[in-house]
């Protein structure tokens, strides 16, 4: 019989279930981004053909091949390039790119650098699950310090990588970290970025109960649902200290940044207008 | 048509745009900075797109997705850049994204001697990424045979839907001379073929009749979806033998069944031939002279320049080379395609001349070593 | 694309003001809809779906006040809620 | 026909300027073939500059980018001349810079022998133009390409501001 669910009409839906292991916060995520996409839509704001996926290598970037829309699955965290080019190429695409920490950070942390100093026209979406889940639990450069990950059997002596104050203090339009805890939140904030020029990037605190779970002893998923929601604070604009990346003492979702500087394809334009008038096709 | 003098560099940038170039990424790297500068310079004239990135890992991702995005790309590079490219080369071969690589060798290992020249990178230029398939490479050894293999390079690249890579040397990247330039009207320029089936029923890997798949691009209302995963027809993974077999086989097959159309060659004084000195790059120009000196005493010599290094074209080569009772095989490296030319020709005597100059090996040189073996 | 979706059963409880639906073929058993609902609408059921999962039910329907919050939490787009 | 012709000085004397705009007069403006090179110490003001042509009028006789036995040399400068005299032939036409040369080796050349440096600077106004001088000679005595030719390239590539200078130097031995 024919099944209504009202994400259906954005959905492969030949692919769902997905690969996702049950209780991933990921699903969670996608539901929220696919939704904010069905309001700018239905407002006009955004066209179906014009929103295209991309993705790294981890499984937030098998987030690329549920959407029915444009996507691309491409290496592990070389999404933002490939991204940056089609943009370039089409103005008129939305490009949101969709990676775990893994990819966007650290393997992908030099392209996010320098997307983040061009102001790039992209929405990144970081999915934070604080751990290495398809390869089994290595260290992530978000694993909270002490931790047990397979790599760190003795406790992960590193700092942990605050994206929110990177991508704050390199000039990002918009930074916003949410939390699968928060849907409806999550998918104000991924509605609000969708509206953005320049580059937009949004943290997403979300559950790993197969691998970080056990690594923490809640390998229930609806045991670590409910502590990461317990961490979770909700503020009204947050300062940027208080984006202070903490698993202890828990974290502040909100908006840190909210700003309007010309964007990557705008300063583009400007200075090949200016030689060209009319510029680039 | 009209002639301008121009270094093999600035040949490959003006015939970048001539096949219809739309986006160039890169980041500057020796002897290939004046292909990005000249076309910095000259492509937006042309509606185009250059974009500096922060790493050639960068430019060559972002070269995927701007195929993606229907446009012509390419990237220029040299060895150092071209290591760091070779898995987004893998998902170029798996996606089956168009796209040039102009590879202007220098000399090597690692930093080597950055200015100068060398052959070292032959086999690294199709074998250097991961998953077991060959790219096809052309090799100029002039500024004009630049341009034209450029042309060709970008017109492979969207008849087979597949990365092609230009393998220039630091010899060829500083030659000037004489090119002849053409307009847009007086070249063969190919692209890619786009789906005839509805948007409902098209899917991104399907060949429908034959071994490529027409492209639809984003924004275009396909859904497409670019798969690095071995995939079915769809794109979606497929994680069986049977989808892995019948897509290798695909794409090994859609280049290695063209080598015979690819094959580009030019050679001299091979009708009447007991001895031939068979080159590529600028060490063919070398070889050449070699041959012709060798033939002005009395040596029974030709030569053979490969413009086609890879997919090889084992009929056509050993067929060229029939008569001839000795070949070698003059490059400047320690002798990398000699390996690949000795499988083909088995029942010749194969020779290797590895030459390692800095510069281009003088033909002196060359006949100095075939004199030995004579 | 045309894209088909796998025959799948659907269970539509209806309330007077709301009808809760589970999509049986997409349900993991992951318990975070039952851990969400404010009101205790749902409950993780007997039957096991065609992989081996009991998928939830929504067992008191007249409870359902509506929010939403099992649909926007479920990880696996296999619960949603209609008005009436 | 086929013509190697050698150019060579030091640093800083135009050699490279010189060579680029007799190879593309020859490519754009005749029926001729080219291939050529060029040599240049980088990094360092004063050291060896060279430039290399292969000229043909069959293209596949335009096979090679340096010189081995040159056809037509010129020399701005005693130490290149020095240093690769050996890459002209016997029987070549050769122009040497006086300003800068004073041993001239016993060789079986044709040579013309002019101060290029000593004109551009007394004559012309600028020593900076004594290649285009030397240029200028090299044309009218070896017919290679026409001084219409040259000027054309001259006008192509030569900044505004100096293009009235250069023709000036190119035509200094052109119209004697």
């Amino acid at each position: 019989m024919a099944v209504t669910h009202p994400l259906d009409p954005y959905l492969r839906v030949d692919r769902i279930p997905t690969m996702w292991c049950p209780g991933c916060g990921l699903g969670i995520a996608l539901g929220a981004i696919l939704r904010a996409i069905d309001r700018r839509i239905e407002e006009g704001l955004l066209k179906k053909e014009n929103i295209a996926f991309v993705g790294g290598i981890g499984c937030t970037a098998r987030m690329t091949l549920y959407p029915y829309f444009d996507s691309a699955h491409v290496i592990h965290g070389r999404a933002i390039p490939f991204a940056i080019a089609v943009k370039v190429v089409k103005p008129e695409m939305k490009m949101v790119i969709v990676g775990g920490d893994g990819d966007i950070a650290a393997i992908g942390g030099n392209h996010l650098l320098h997307a983040l100093k061009r102001n790039a026209d992209l929405l990144v979406i970081m999915v934070n699950n604080m751990t290495y889940g398809m390869t089994g639990g290595q260290l992530a450069p978000t694993t909270p310090r002490g931790l047990y990950t397979t790599t760190t059997p003795y406790g992960n002596p590193e700092r942990e990588l605050n994206v929110i104050k990177l991508a704050a203090a390199l000039g990002a339009n918009y930074v916003a970290r949410s939390s699968i805890t928060h849907p409806q939140l999550l998918e104000r904030t991924i509605y609000k970025a969708l509206a953005k020029r320049g580059l937009a990037f949004v943290e997403v605190l979300s559950t790993c109960p197969e691998i970080f779970g056990r690594h923490i002893g809640l390998r229930n998923p609806v045991d670590l649902y409910m502590e990461l929601k317990k961490k979770v604070t909700v503020k009204t604009n947050p300062s940027i200290e208080e984006s202070d990346y903490d698993w202890g003492r828990g974290f502040v979702i909100g908006e840190f940044v909210d700003r309007d500087e010309p964007g990557f394809l705008d300063t583009y334009r400007e200075y090949i207008s200016k030689s060209f008038g009319g510029g680039a096709v | 048509m009209r002639y301008e003098y121009l270094t093999g560099n600035i040949a490959i940038a003006e015939a970048s745009i001539v096949s219809g170039l739309k986006f160039y990424a890169g980041y500057p790297i020796t002897p290939t900075s004046d292909i990005f500068e000249h076309l910095a310079r000259e492509l937006p004239k042309y509606g185009g797109h250059v974009i500096q990135f922060e790493d050639e890992i960068a430019s060559i991702n972002a070269v995927v997705g701007a195929s993606w995005a229907c446009a012509k790309a390419m990237t220029a590079t040299s060895g150092p850049g071209f290591s760091l490219m070779l898995e987004a080369l893998s998902l170029a071969v798996i996606t089956e994204t168009p796209l040039v690589v102009a590879y202007v060798m220098r000399t090597g290992p690692s930093t080597g001697v950055p200015t100068r020249s060398g052959q070292y990178d032959v086999l690294q230029s199709t074998y250097g990424f991961h998953g077991g398939l060959v790219i096809p490479v052309l090799a100029p050894s002039t500024p004009q045979e630049a341009y034209d293999l450029t042309v060709k390079a970008f017109n492979i690249s969207e008849k087979l839907r597949t990365p092609v890579v230009l393998l220039s040397d630091a010899v060829v990247a500083h030659t000037y001379g004489k090119v002849a330039i053409r307009e847009r009207s007086e070249v063969e320029i190919v692209d890619r073929s786009k789906p005839s089936t509805p948007l409902s029923e098209y899917r991104p890997y399907d060949p429908v009749d034959g071994l490529v798949p027409p492209m639809a691009c984003f924004g275009e209302g396909y859904s497409v979806l670019v798969e690095s995963l071995t995939h079915d027809e769809r794109g979606y993974y497929a994680p069986r033998s049977d989808a892995q077999r019948k897509l290798m086989w695909r794409l090994y097959r859609k280049i290695t069944e063209s080598s015979g159309k690819l094959f580009d060659y030019s050679s001299l004084y091979l009708d009447d031939c007991d001895v031939a000195l068979v080159s590529y790059g600028s060490t063919a120009l070398s070889t050449q002279v070699a041959a012709k000196t060798l033939r002005e005493r009395g040596v029974r010599a030709c030569s053979l320049k490969l413009k086609t290094l890879f997919p090889i074209y084992e009929e056509g080569i050993s067929k060229l080379l029939k008569n001839v009772e000795k070949v070698f095989v003059v490059e400047n490296n320690v002798g990398l395609y000699y390996r690949e030319l000795r499988g083909i020709l088995k029942d010749r005597d194969v020779v290797s001349v590895p030459l390692i100059d800095l510069d281009v090996p003088l033909p002196q040189e060359v006949v100095g070593v075939v004199d030995k073996w004579l | 694309m045309k894209l088909s979706t796998p025959a799948a059963t659907l269970i539509k409880t209806k309330s007077s003001k709301y009808a809760i639906n589970v999509i049986t073929e997409r349900c993991k058993e992951c318990g975070i809809c039952v851990a969400v609902c404010p009101t205790k609408v749902l409950a993780r059921g007997d039957s096991r779906n065609r992989r081996g999962y009991r998928y939830v039910v929504p067992a008191y329907p007249d409870k359902c006040i509506g929010c939403k919050m099992c649909e926007y939490s479920c990880p696996d787009f296999a619960i949603f809620v209609e008005a009436g | 026909m086929r013509v190697e012709v050698l150019i060579a000085g030091r640093g800083g004397q135009g050699i490279l300027l010189l060579g680029h705009i007799l190879g593309a007069a020859i490519a754009k403006y005749t029926d001729l073939h080219v291939l050529g090179s060029e040599i240049y110490a980088a990094e360092t003001r004063g050291g060896d500059s060279r430039v290399d042509l292969v000229v043909a009028d069959r293209e596949e006789e335009a096979d090679f980018i340096k010189v081995a036995k040159a056809d037509i040399a010129l020399f701005m400068h005693q130490l290149q001349l020095d240093a690769y005299r050996d890459l002209v032939r016997d029987g070549a036409t050769v122009f040497l810079d006086k300003s800068n040369i004073t041993n001239i080796p016993q060789r079986n050349w044709r040579i013309y022998l002019e101060p290029y440096t000593d004109i551009a600077e007394r004559e012309i106004g600028s020593s900076r133009v004594a290649n285009i001088v030397a240029l200028g000679h090299l044309v009218k005595i070896t017919s290679i390409v026409t001084p219409e030719a040259i000027e054309k390239v001259i006008e192509e590539i030569v900044s505004r501001e100096w293009i009235d200078l250069n023709i000036k130097a190119f035509r200094y031995f052109l119209v004697r």
